[in-house]
């Protein structure tokens, strides 16, 4: 049997954290490939069903990645972001889930280190927590 | 046949059964209710007076159950699913649920025959408990049936000073009961007729089943009745006797999962139409399919009285009421 | 009361001030209450308030378009209509909204179905919590004059949610698995709450389907999970979602758990105010963030 | 014991582009044998299973007289319908069936026929048309009124040549307004009846449209002088099993899918049901 490699999906908002991951690929930072990005207008765009929709599926970890506070280039998405997720990061941990599932970053433009760094980082926890098989469902692999 | 067991006898015979059955019965769950669920011991096992919330139904109707599969080996192809073959004896439903079941025979062992429904059904010994104390939703005796109500069951337990008298009706359940406990004398088998004169009289809600609903389709009636409804699907899925459902593609399998006539979405079609657009005509599915419909086809009301509709109602609609008002 | 309800809901209904008059009637059970749509000064005669009357008909403002509302609204009910016109669901103009002063509502679980039992009232742990002095939005408040079972506020009203939120993270997955390894997916908790009026709720759409439709733990998490965000600083804690469950889960935990996070990280309470904006539809510019990276 | 939900599977062999959301898909069984069996009547359907999507109602859309595949004419709608449409030749499907009743070809022998169809409801109009025009002896006078919003939106448009010509049988097609290079009839198809004025001696009328479309044709027919059994229509609702059991598809005591789907109107009247 192979060794079980995460699964993390990534949303990532077209302005800032995309062209962070970008610039990570084109300056050759090196980091682990478990992530799966979906790119966002904004990291406003990310409906809280998203991220259950991947968790419920069978991703291991979810991203939720936007601009910096003061960034957002439609000025205020990544507020309204915050404010969802907090709630909702607390809820699903007492549900019972996994804190490290669910993660939320500001990743600028420039920050391609930061970007690499971060999923190196990620991948790790994730892999610390395991798989993610909330009613043990039998999970097509790949 | 008639025998007698005690409370320990009954614990034995849970106990023993356990080795080649699949033993459900109630088990309470405190601050919740009481439930059917997998027995593994005697003393799991609630003989009170509460009813289960669920009906029995969900053993042979479940709540989400996979019909089809797509082929493992990744290919597109929906294949056949297996029902488990194991005996299995549900202990201690009441007479309401087992007439409901023999309702849904009509609808699921008839013409293009539900394999699910069958299977489950003939790997399964069904043992009632006869009711002591119906409260204000129970109707039974209205609907045909009776808390001592044999219909549909292999044997029924009568709960009596401190021990059971158990009726054998079937083979099948005679095979479990077996020779467990001591045979009644015949003084005490006469006895049980007035026991059950009793039980059937204890049942205080009495309506008349509406004839002639054809006639008041339009009737504003419904619109009034229907005015509370909140267009959740308690009644239906909570009913012994509704089977409606949705056939939907998950996780490389189809399921069947339980649908109601009470939800919008139930009959809204792609298009946007919607041929039940208000609760009005919703409700009036489901009073008229239990009514009017269903006796038309079969000589029957789909509807044994057992009152679960009217208890969980979040805002106690009250069916029997509503089909004893129902007058032309 | 009852008679200042009935000729309150009379003198409305006859001065064509409101269209119809939603409050409560005895139900058929003779005991319980069901709400009751009145259109006639006669039909007002069948309004009824006790402790039996546990729902919160700000539900059913928008069944009747186009009309005027009158309505019989304890302290949760007008905090939810509160919520309705905040965001923009009900013209104020519309309704008229009769307060009764509430000292509880029964806890009908505790009850054989059918059967009352006046002399033990046990309330609803859900009105323990509640400050039923809170009225602003009624345009006529009726008093109760013989209030003496007042439940009394708690002296915190998360303690349980504290109480569960240091347990371990499996303890708290093997409690919400078990509790909703039950969930039928009846949906009556969308159903009772005033607050779920979506056209279409998520959980019914197939394109793209949200979540699992059976009743498999993703599915029935998934469900929850959604149902209380959608809820976050909307849901008014009037409880019904729980009392209309008939398997039992403690909804109202999860409900309090936002409702607590919601006000200690953003100071922010549902209905109380039907001015403002909701808590999704603005932000502080100093919003905490330390679970950012 | 048989899984009467288990449909075998199919593969399409022809994908025609009808209208920019109408495609008609013929499909063949891969099991032969099962071809051979397929035996049904013009106005019965089949579930048909798309991977991963569901399974949804068609009907059988070409005449049983025309044997070798199956055509289904499907309206981009739904999760299904478009998960069909994005299927090409080649791929596969799941199909069971034949399911309803069809219509009472016997029944319609030695008759003429009224055919008033609208957008869609064509399909399974067609069936019936051509089987009709394959069995022409046993029919006398067939006339067709084919309505749709624009050009653009008629289907089956080849065939209209072949009926055209046909032994005694008049096609009248229309659209909803006029149109650049429009030569045929202009307005709704209830008006359009109403100038054609079909005799109604010894006729009957098979009707099939969107419900607003069969409203407003009704009291047309009626004053026409055609009566309750002599006007059909084939109903359509959302159903799922296909079988009678999964309960949607009520109309009255009756079920669209097993009983039905095709009634005439005095049945509906008798189930307290217009069209």
């Amino acid at each position: 049997m192979k060794s079980w490699e995460p699964k993390i999906v990534g949303f990532l908002c077209n302005w800032c954290s995309y062209a962070g991951a970008d610039l990570a690929g084109t300056s050759r930072r090196e980091y682990p490939p478990n992530i799966r990005i979906i790119r966002v207008p904004c990291s406003g765009r990310v409906n809280p069903l998203f991220v259950l929709k991947c968790l419920m599926d069978g991703a291991d970890g979810v991203l939720v990645s936007g601009c910096h506070i003061g960034d957002c280039h439609y000025s205020e998405g990544n507020y309204y972001a915050r404010r969802r997720f907090a709630v909702l990061k607390r809820l699903l941990e007492y549900l019972g889930m996994d804190p490290r599932r669910f993660q939320m970053s500001w990743v600028s433009a420039s920050e391609g280190d930061k970007w690499a760094k971060l999923i190196k980082e990620l991948v790790q926890e994730i892999k610390e927590a395991g798989p993610n098989k909330p009613g043990l469902r039998k999970r097509q692999d790949g | 046949m008639m025998r007698v067991l005690t409370k320990e006898d009954l614990k034995k015979l849970i106990n023993s059964l356990s080795n080649s059955f699949e033993v459900i019965g109630p088990k309470e769950i405190p601050n919740k209710g009481v439930f059917y669920s997998p027995i593994t011991g005697g003393d799991e096992l609630y003989m009170g007076d509460s009813f289960a919330i669920e009906p029995a139904k969900k053993f042979f109707l479940k709540p989400s159950c996979a019909i089809l599969s797509e082929k493992p080996d990744g290919g597109f192809g929906l294949e056949d699913v297996g029902v488990p073959s194991d005996k299995r004896v549900i202990i201690g439903l009441r007479p309401c649920e087992a007439r409901g079941l023999t309702l849904l025979d009509k609808i699921f062992d008839a013409e293009h025959k539900d394999k699910f429904y069958i299977e489950e059904r003939s790997r399964t010994t069904l043992i009632g408990l006869a009711c002591d104390k119906p409260d204000r939703g129970c109707f039974c005796t209205s609907m045909g049936g009776s808390p001592a109500d044999g219909q549909g069951l292999d044997a029924i337990i009568f709960a009596a000073e401190g021990q059971y008298i158990v009726e054998v009706i079937t083979d099948k359940g005679r095979e479990i009961i077996g020779s467990t406990g001591k045979k009644l004398d015949d003084g005490e088998q006469k006895a049980r007729k007035s026991d059950k004169k009793k039980r059937h009289d204890s049942v205080k809600t009495k309506i008349t089943p509406p004839e002639g609903l054809d006639k008041m389709v339009d009737n504003d009636y419904w619109s009034e009745v229907s005015r509370a409804c909140v267009s959740c699907g308690i009644c239906t899925y909570l009913c012994p006797t509704c089977h409606c459902f949705d056939l939907v593609d998950e996780e490389r399998k189809r399921l069947r999962c339980y649908d109601g006539c009470s939800f919008p979405d139930f009959t809204l079609e792609a298009s946007g139409v919607n041929p039940r657009p208000t609760k009005k005509e919703r409700y009036r599915q489901r009073v008229y399919h239990k009514f009017d419909y269903f006796k038309k086809n079969f000589g029957e009301n789909l509807c044994v009285g057992c009152g679960r509709c009217i208890r969980y109602c979040p805002v106690k609609i009250d069916i029997a009421a509503i089909a004893d008002g129902a007058r032309v | 009361m009852v008679e200042e309800i009935r000729s309150k809901a009379k003198e409305l209904l006859k001065t064509k001030r409101v269209d119809i008059i939603i409050g409560y009637k005895r139900a058929s059970d003779g005991v319980s209450a069901t709400p009751a749509f009145v259109n006639t000064v006669e039909g007002a005669d069948e309004l009824i308030w006790d402790a039996y009357c546990t729902y919160n008909l700000s539900r059913y403002l928008n069944d009747f378009p186009g009309k005027k509302k009158g309505i019989v609204a304890k302290a949760c009910d007008a905090k939810s209509i509160i919520v309705l016109l905040q965001e923009n669901q009900l013209r104020r103009e519309d309704i008229f909204v009769i307060g009764v002063e509430c000292s509880g509502v029964i806890d009908e679980e505790k009850l054989r179905f059918g059967e009352g039992d006046a002399d033990r009232i046990q309330f609803d742990q859900r009105c323990k919590g509640c400050d039923p002095s809170v009225y602003p939005i009624c345009d006529l408040l009726i008093k109760d004059k013989g209030r003496a079972k007042t439940p009394g506020l708690e002296k915190d009203p998360y303690e349980a949610v504290r109480k569960f939120e240091v347990k371990s993270i499996q303890d708290r997955f093997n409690f919400w698995k078990e509790e909703f390894s039950r969930c039928i997916r009846c949906y009556a908790c969308r159903g009772v709450c005033p607050s779920c009026y979506c056209p279409r709720c998520v959980a019914d759409q197939t394109m793209p389907a949200w979540f699992s439709k059976a009743t498999s733990f993703e599915g029935n998490f998934a469900w929850n999970v959604t149902r209380a965000i959608h809820l976050a600083g909307r849901c008014i804690d009037c409880g019904e979602c729980e009392r209309a469950c008939p398997i039992g889960i403690p909804l109202r935990d999860i409900n309090k758990k936002i409702e607590k996070d919601v006000k200690e990280l953003f100071g922010y309470e549902a209905g109380l105010s039907d001015n403002g904006k909701p808590l999704f539809a603005s932000f502080d510019k100093e919003d905490p963030e330390d679970f950012i990276r | 014991m048989d899984n009467i939900y288990l449909p075998h599977p199919a593969r399409i062999i022809e994908v025609k582009q009808e209208t920019p959301d109408i495609k008609t898909f013929k499909l063949k069984f891969d099991d032969e044998a099962i071809g051979r069996s397929f035996d049904y009547k013009p106005g019965q359907f089949v579930e048909a299973s798309v991977s991963g999507e569901g399974e949804a109602t068609f009907c059988v859309s070409n005449s049983p007289t025309r044997k070798g595949s199956i055509e289904c004419s499907v309206k981009k709608m739904g999760k299904v319908t478009q998960g069909l449409h994005e299927l090409d030749v080649g791929d596969p499907v799941g199909l069971r069936g034949p399911y309803g009743n069809g219509f009472p070809v016997e029944e319609m022998k030695g008759k003429n026929l009224v055919f008033i169809a609208g957008g869609i409801g064509l399909a399974p109009l067609r069936s019936l048309i051509n089987y009709c025009l394959d069995k022409r002896a046993d029919y006398k006078t067939i006339t067709i009124i084919n309505g749709a919003r624009s050009s653009k939106d008629l289907v089956y448009k080849d065939e209209y040549k072949v009926w055209e010509k046909a032994k005694d049988t008049h096609l009248h097609l229309t659209v909803d307004y006029q149109e650049e290079n429009w030569t045929c009839m202009v307005g709704m198809v209830p008006k359009i009846l109403e100038e054609v004025k079909p005799t109604c001696e010894n006729s009957i009328a098979i009707i099939c449209g969107p419900p607003i479309m069969i409203k407003f044709t009704m009291p047309v027919l009626m004053k026409l002088g055609f009566c309750g059994p002599a006007i059909i229509t084939t109903l359509e609702m959302k159903m799922k099993c296909g079988v009678g059991k999964c309960g949607r598809c009520n109309i009255g005591s009756r079920y669209i899918c097993k009983d039905g789907p095709v009634f005439n109107y005095a049945q509906l009247e008798e189930l307290g049901y217009g069209f």
